[in-house]
């Protein structure tokens, strides 16, 4: 029951600190408003794809460190289709090879029984090279409606679209998964494998449908990118340590078994807004790195100690 | 005077030259009396985080952009957006492809040619060569390539033995150097991308003979090419200064003395220590006090108006 | 009571392996080497000639010279990792020591420059340590966001001496580019650091309280270990090794960069997992993680001296370090 | 007695490196049969429960299922076949509240609330996080979680070590009342008591092979302990030499009103040098925390603790340790290094202070450890790792620790916990020694049987508090219950 307590208690705290934020960046600059919102949520989006597919493998007890390369591959897989077949088959395709490529992780993982973060830290690297094999250079080009769905906030009026369409894909994801024996499986096996593995749930299996779900959300980080910028890019964007912090910000603990993807998706937002907020004031730009880091790791620790969390090692 | 607030926008941190575009700008920004406010957003990203950027520096207000664009095409959508909004856009270093944007750039694909003809001139016409590029992926590093093989093409009895991306970091390239130099495979010459004098280093300290050795105009490479005993090699100028340029050239067009064309390319200079002549240019622009990583070539004739003292400040309006 | 049977050989050559996973470790490296020769007929030979009958460079020199500060690195990560943490402000510390050494040595002198370049990766330690061990931050946010700090400190220091010049330390010089009987200088340091670690984590109760808080703090705690001490300690430790490494590879690239060691991150988190090391604590081993760094600087060569599409060195890079590591596995039972 | 025969494992081999776990067991039961599996610490029966229900693949041997051969691959397969087993160590998901962990294994919910009631457990609901659950309760949800999947063969793996003297009647009372429906059980246990009152039949394990086959008949203990341990043990009472120590007037530890939120509210009584005081309670009736607050983990929000007539402010255990307090938790989970070795686990404290963090004296720690393992009859054969160990030799590295350093005050939470009889009477005249020396010894048992063996008196606490002080001389099963269930307080109030 505490256990409940505490998970949103946390997600709570960091839902209000996101309004206190937005409220701030009101203040500071009076005239921000819808098209601010607007911007933030489209330059969130591919934070929050690869947060999530961060948080869904965390909670199996492993960590992702190929996020940002398969979200390169992606992009520039995208980019490549898109110039030569329609932008439906083309996004299709690019969502197959993000959960192959998910599923190759996991399946390395299992089959190797080399631990998670270091085939995924290897699987960086091919993917990487995979994305420069694909594109040897930024080009090729994305279809035009693409590039302007997550643009503006027509869909719902005053919802900024990219918003929209973060949160229906991560819900038409996750929900059903999560409610699903699956889901409960992925929790089991982050939690405690052993006992996992006792209650009869296929521990090895459970892994690889995880990391092919964040294989899934790195290939809708890879479209987002190919749609904000309209091109592809070979090289591995500031996905990984950026998503491996809203992760742990956002209440799910490294190790596996706790926490939800609410939490990290708000975090993600927190960042975000942060960053516009130092830029409305002009901070010198050295001084807003020191004040990001600051401000990551004083959101933890102000957390842990309000909270308590981790009482139980 | 106007009051005008200036956005700056760039996506790499920590490497010397970016840094001495960023002081350029403030240096210029302070001397231009229009100027009251620099907002500058300098850190390492991808394309999509400089289009964050970009909305972010829009939301402020700015009166003028000047960036360095990570891509020519992948900004468009804030760009064109800036534009519409009566927001100055001047694009420096690179070009982009947005439609009324001003562009100063380094003729990045001159820049590579310039010296690459320079060497394979050198080595006479025939030969092996080194060819260490930036990043492999970012268009930098693509336009120099498109320069270099435009040079290669001239020179058929020139071959590339060993092509290798450094990572435009220092550490990478000087061992990737000395393994070069193991091998015992012979070359005869060396085409960097900007991490040269390391380059240098790998040779003295392996005991090497050294072979012409083609860099940029950092500090410390220039530094060499006038001490190093027996070194011949190229400093392309590569003018970090560009970004000061770049705020000049928006102050102007806020102030409706916009220039004829819309794409002004600052083109790259060659200074060799070849010759009596090109030592003299070379002993007249080193500065051994400068970063090393620095460029030598710390103003832009006819574009910026600051000091050697207010670059080296590094001050901008507002900052105490 | 007496239960344990003798085996046949063969199973107790495999015991003998899984007792000593070093060996196989050691054993690939022998075999990239092998290889690396085959690619490049002489590389490994020490003395060789290139067109001009000279002697053109120390191949295995210069592999042990480039290896020695990312095994440093790779200690930092070794340490933290016996307790289940991470230090991923190394690196940058690494940066900031050598940038602050070169520049001040100028300004005050090579004695407060060293110090005061140490006394940097010892302050970042500390704060690491306190937030890890008394905040109880989890230590990759926490050192993720120190190195985050580091970098914007160090953005702000160096605009205040581009015009300072820098300075490399003669005696980093000797230690990061000479050589004594064709080897690096760099092993007078490397040596006893190496052996200083070795002690510390098999001979000294802090060794043990590394892994014992790795493997259980309750059970330590119970034991009366006060778990922050030891955090503080070991993470000022890190940050000491860390500034140290980043003096000796300011003495090899003799270039001050805002990014110098940056680049070792990453491998230093390799070297140690390819060494045996396990990120979830209680198990690790140096030996492990200095063969994982030479196996990584093997590799980098092999793949610099080979001419394919940088995509495919990359690619084949990942899957060597994927491969190593699975049969690595597979032959010591370990995970 | 003689339904169809459900399980047959027969010439089960296991070895784990060069530890041969099972060499040649095995086991049959048959429909409302219940068999005792039997044998010291380290013979081999976790490993054995483990292969028949799929946890572990054996290295030979056969498994026939109502005569047929079966391949168990998994637990989940296990299940389906019928065989559902409480292993050792819980095996609930922590992070999981109660009914994920239910559709984790398909179980059906009603029949398992109505088995969480019938077994004891009052408050429990369906949301409760199991990581914030008590050890005892967790039992007793395997158990019924077990049972709501109404299964042909359950394997009960010292399910009752953990549990309190009123929740162990319970789990005895359903398992008689599911054998006489037809089930088949399979019951691990060290303790006699419950074995005759609850089996059929017995078969005993000696260092991994089935050595005999017993029917349950009054008597049959000092057979069944022969078979066990390949040698003659006398259970009597009498070789426990009990000599009260020279208590003085003052005490080494002084418990005065001390309150612990939620469940402590007032406990006081003294802790003299050379005594064993007992401690007796029903599950969750305060007795956990008092121990965690007189070790150093929690201050208490009243009252005072004083050793030897200073008052403790402990802050943290190694405030307690200092002053010459230690502590053996009740679950070994908590107090073992489980990836480190034995002699890594027991020199533990030595390096705990900032002093001892320079270079090991290894001679001296080698000793020290020997010596603790000896006295503690350690079996070491997969000392490499502590984990490797079987239950009971991990319990007695638990206390180990302390023996090596040596002790003033020692609080020993159920220490006897899944250990064997043998070992079992190497402790009580160990506890004895310690006391004879001086030492004071505070001990919570969950076998009343062990109070008058081990303790010089016994404190009984019920609801948080102290209900009375029984001289270990009087203090009978029956005397001791009646105290437990808070019958002298009300009695004494009224
Ligand atoms: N994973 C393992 N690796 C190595 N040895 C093991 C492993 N698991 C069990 N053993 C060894 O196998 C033997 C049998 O252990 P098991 O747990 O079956 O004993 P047990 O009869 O259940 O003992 P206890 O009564 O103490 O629980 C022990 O010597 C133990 O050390
Ligand atoms: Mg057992
Ligand atoms: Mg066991």
């Amino acid at each position: 029951m505490s256990g409940i307590i505490r998970k949103n208690a946390w997600v709570a705290g960091l839902l209000a600190l996101l309004v206190v934020l937005l409220v701030a960046t009101r203040m500071i600059q009076p005239g921000f408003g819808v098209s601010g919102l607007e911007s933030i949520a489209r330059a969130a989006l591919p934070f929050v794809f690869a947060t999530t597919g961060m948080a869904v493998v965390v909670i199996v007890g492993g960590i992702d460190l190929s996020v940002a390369s398969m979200m390169a591959v992606c992009a520039v897989t995208a980019a490549v289709l898109m110039e030569r077949m329609a932008g439906v088959p083309a996004i299709l395709i690019v969502l197959a090879l993000g959960l192959a490529m998910g599923v190759i992780n996991g399946g390395l993982i299992v089959a190797t029984r080399v631990p998670d973060i270091v085939v995924t830290l290897a699987m960086l690297f091919v993917w990487e090279g995979v994305a420069l094999l694909i594109l040897e250079s930024p080009g090729g080009s994305t279809a035009d409606w693409l590039q302007k769905s997550i643009r503006g906030s027509f869909l719902i009026p005053g919802l900024p679209n990219a918003l929209v369409i973060a949160t229906v894909c991560i819900a038409v994801v996750w929900l059903p998964i999560r409610r699903a024996r699956l889901g409960i499986a992925i929790y089991a096996t982050g939690s405690d494998e052993r006992a996992a593995f006792r209650s009869g749930v296929a521990v090895g299996r459970t892994r690889i449908a995880a990391y092919g779900i964040c294989g899934l959300f790195s290939a809708f980080g890879g479209l987002s990118l190919a749609a904000l910028t309209g091109i592809g890019e070979p090289v591995p964007g500031p996905y990984l340590l950026a998503s491996v912090a809203a992760v742990v910000l956002g209440g799910v603990v490294l190790g596996g078994g706790r926490g939800g993807l609410l939490g990290p998706i708000i975090a993600v937002f927190i960042l975000r807004i942060v960053r516009t907020i130092l830029t409305l004031l002009a901070v010198d730009p050295n001084v807003t790195t020191i004040i990001e880091g600051t401000i990551m790791v004083g959101v933890v620790m102000l957390g842990t100690a309000a909270t308590m969390r981790g009482a139980r090692t | 005077a106007a009051e005008y607030t200036i956005g700056v926008s760039n996506t790499v941190q920590g490497n010397g030259w970016r840094e001495e575009m960023i002081c350029a700008m403030r240096a210029q920004a302070l001397v231009e009396e229009d100027v009251t406010n620099l907002i500058v957003a300098h850190r390492n990203t991808d394309s999509a985080g400089q289009l964050e950027d970009l909305n972010n520096l829009i939301e402020a207000g700015v009166d003028a952009i000047v960036l360095n664009p990570s891509n020519p095409d992948a900004l468009n959508s804030a760009l064109e957006m800036a534009m519409a909004k009566g927001i100055v856009v001047v694009a420096v270093d690179a070009g982009v492809s947005a439609e009324g944007a001003y562009i100063l750039s380094n003729n990045q694909e001159e820049y590579a040619y310039l010296g690459a003809k320079w060497l394979f001139e050198q080595v006479g016409g025939k030969g092996d060569i080194v060819y260490m590029r930036g990043i492999a992926g970012v268009s930098a590093d693509t336009d120099r390539d498109n320069g270099f093989k435009r040079a290669l093409a001239e020179y058929p009895g020139i071959k590339v033995v060993h092509e290798v991306f450094t990572g435009w970091q220092q550490d990478q390239g000087k061992q990737q150097m000395f393994d070069f130099l193991a091998t015992g495979i012979p070359f005869d010459g060396v085409w960097t991308s900007g991490i040269d004098n390391v380059i240098v280093d790998a040779f003295v300290e392996s005991g090497a003979p050294l072979v012409p050795i083609v860099g940029a105009d950092n500090a410390g490479f220039v530094q060499y090419l006038t001490e190093v005993d027996g070194l011949t090699g190229a400093a392309v100028t590569n003018p970090g200064s560009v970004g000061g340029a770049g705020i000049a050239l928006a102050v102007d067009v806020l102030n409706g003395k916009a220039p004829g064309s819309k794409t002004v390319l600052v083109d790259p200079v060659l200074w060799e220590n070849a010759s009596e002549e090109g030592r003299a240019t070379i002993m007249a622009a080193q500065n051994p006090n400068l970063d090393p990583e620095w460029p030598v070539s710390v103003t832009v004739p006819g574009w910026t108006d600051y000091t050697m003292e207010q670059i080296i400040a590094c001050k901008g309006p507002g900052d105490s | 009571m007496s239960m344990v049977v003798t085996d046949p050989p063969l199973v107790r050559f495999g015991r003998f392996l899984r007792d000593n996973p070093v060996i196989p470790l050691v054993v690939f490296l022998f075999v990239l080497v092998a290889v690396l020769e085959i690619m490049r007929p002489g590389i490994v030979t020490p003395f060789r000639a290139g067109r001009d009958g000279v002697i053109s460079t120390f191949w295995l020199g210069n592999l042990i010279k480039f290896a020695i500060p990312l095994a440093m690195l790779a200690a930092c990560q070794v340490l933290t990792m016996l307790t289940a943490g991470i230090d991923l402000s190394a690196g940058i510390v690494a940066t900031v020591a050598a940038f602050v050494c070169a520049t001040l040595s100028s300004i005050w002198g090579v004695g407060p420059a060293v110090a005061t370049a140490l006394l940097a990766g010892l302050v970042v330690g500390v704060v690491n340590g306190i937030g890890v061990g008394l905040v109880r931050v989890h230590p990759l946010i926490m050192t993720l966001g120190t190195g985050l700090i580091a970098t914007g400190v160090l953005q702000v220091y160096q605009r205040l001496v581009i015009n300072a010049g820098s300075e490399i330390p003669g005696f980093l010089t000797w230690l990061g580019t000479g050589r004594t009987l064709a080897m690096p200088n760099g092993l007078f340091l490397f040596v006893p650091f190496a052996l200083f670690i070795f002690w510390l984590m098999r001979f000294t109760g802090f060794g043990r309280l590394l892994f014992a808080l790795g493997s259980n703090e309750n059970a330590a705690k119970l034991s009366g270990v006060r778990a922050w001490q030891v955090y503080v300690a070991l993470y000022a430790l890190s940050g000491v090794i860390a500034a140290l490494a980043g003096l000796l590879y300011l003495g090899i690239i003799r270039q001050t960069s805002l990014s110098l060691a940056n680049p070792l991150m990453l491998p230093s988190v390799a070297a140690a997992v390819i060494g045996g090391t396990s990120i979830f604590g209680g198990r690790g081993s140096y030996a492990g993680a200095i063969v994982g760094a030479l196996i990584i600087r093997v590799l980098d060569t092999m793949l610099t001296l080979m001419q394919m599409p940088e995509g495919a060195r990359t690619v084949l890079f990942g899957l060597i370090i994927l491969a190593v590591t699975a049969i690595y596995v597979r032959i010591t039972g370990s995970r | 007695m003689s339904g169809t025969q459900l399980l047959d494992a027969t010439g089960i081999a296991k070895s784990f490196g060069a530890v041969r776990a099972l060499t040649e067991a095995s086991l049959h039961v048959s429909e409302g049969e219940i068999v005792a599996l039997m044998g010291a610490n380290g013979a081999g029966k976790s490993t054995f429960v483990k292969i028949i229900t799929g946890a572990l693949r054996p290295d030979s041997g056969t498994v026939l299922i109502r005569g047929r051969e079966a391949r168990v691959g998994s637990p989940a397969q296990a299940r389906r076949s019928g065989l559902v087993p409480v292993y050792q160590e819980p095996s609930l998901i922590p992070d999981l509240d109660v009914a994920d962990n239910l559709r984790l294994t398909d179980t059906p919910v009603e029949p398992f609330r109505r088995w969480v009631e019938e077994l004891g457990i009052r408050r429990l609901a369906l949301s409760d996080m199991i990581g914030d659950l008590p050890l005892a309760t967790l039992r007793i949800l395997d158990l019924a979680r077990a049972l709501a999947s109404a299964p042909d063969v359950l394997l009960l793996d010292e399910m009752t070590a953990a549990l309190p003297t009123d929740l162990v009647e319970r789990v005895l009372k359903v398992m008689r009342q599911k054998a006489d429906e037809g089930m088949g059980v399979i019951y691990v246990s060290h303790r006699f008591g419950e074995i005759s009152e609850l089996c059929d039949r017995a078969t005993v394990l000696r260092d991994g092979m089935s050595v005999g086959d017993l029917k349950i008949e009054p008597g049959v203990e000092d057979r069944a302990v022969e078979l066990m341990l390949g040698q003659k043990l006398d259970l009597a009472a009498r070789d426990i030499h009990k000599t009260r120590g020279t208590t003085g007037d003052r005490p080494r530890m002084r418990v005065k009103g001390v309150a612990i939120a939620p469940k402590v509210s007032d406990i006081s009584f003294d802790l003299f040098p050379g005594e064993v005081l007992g401690v007796v309670a029903l599950e969750g009736q305060g007795q956990d925390e008092l121990f965690e607050c007189m070790a150093g983990f929690m201050p208490p929000r009243a009252g005072s603790i004083e050793v030897n007539g200073v008052a403790a402010d402990f802050r943290h255990p190694a405030d307690a340790i200092a002053a010459g307090v230690k502590f053996v938790p009740g679950d070994r989970a908590d107090a073992l290094l489980a990836q480190r070795s034995v002699r890594e686990n027991i020199a533990l404290p030595f390096s705990a202070r900032i002093r001892a963090w320079g270079g090991l004296k290894l001679r001296h720690e080698r000793a020290r450890v020997a010596h603790a393992i000896a006295r503690l009859q350690i079996d070491t054969r997969a000392q490499g790792e502590v984990q490797r160990l079987s239950g009971g030799n991990q319990q007695k590295v638990t206390i180990g620790r302390w023996l090596a350093t040596g002790v003033d005050t020692l609080l020993l939470f159920d220490p006897t916990r899944g250990i064997d009889v043998r070992t079992k009477r190497q402790i009580y005249p160990l506890v004895r020694e310690l006391a004879e020396q001086g030492a004071s010894v505070l001990f919570y048992t969950s076998e009343l049987e062990e109070i008058p063996l081990a303790c010089d008196r016994a404190v009984v606490i019920f609801n948080g508090r102290v209900v009375d002080i029984i001289d270990a001389e009087v203090a009978d099963e029956q005397t001791l219950l009646r105290a437990a269930y808070g019958l002298v307080a009300q009695e004494g109030a009224a």
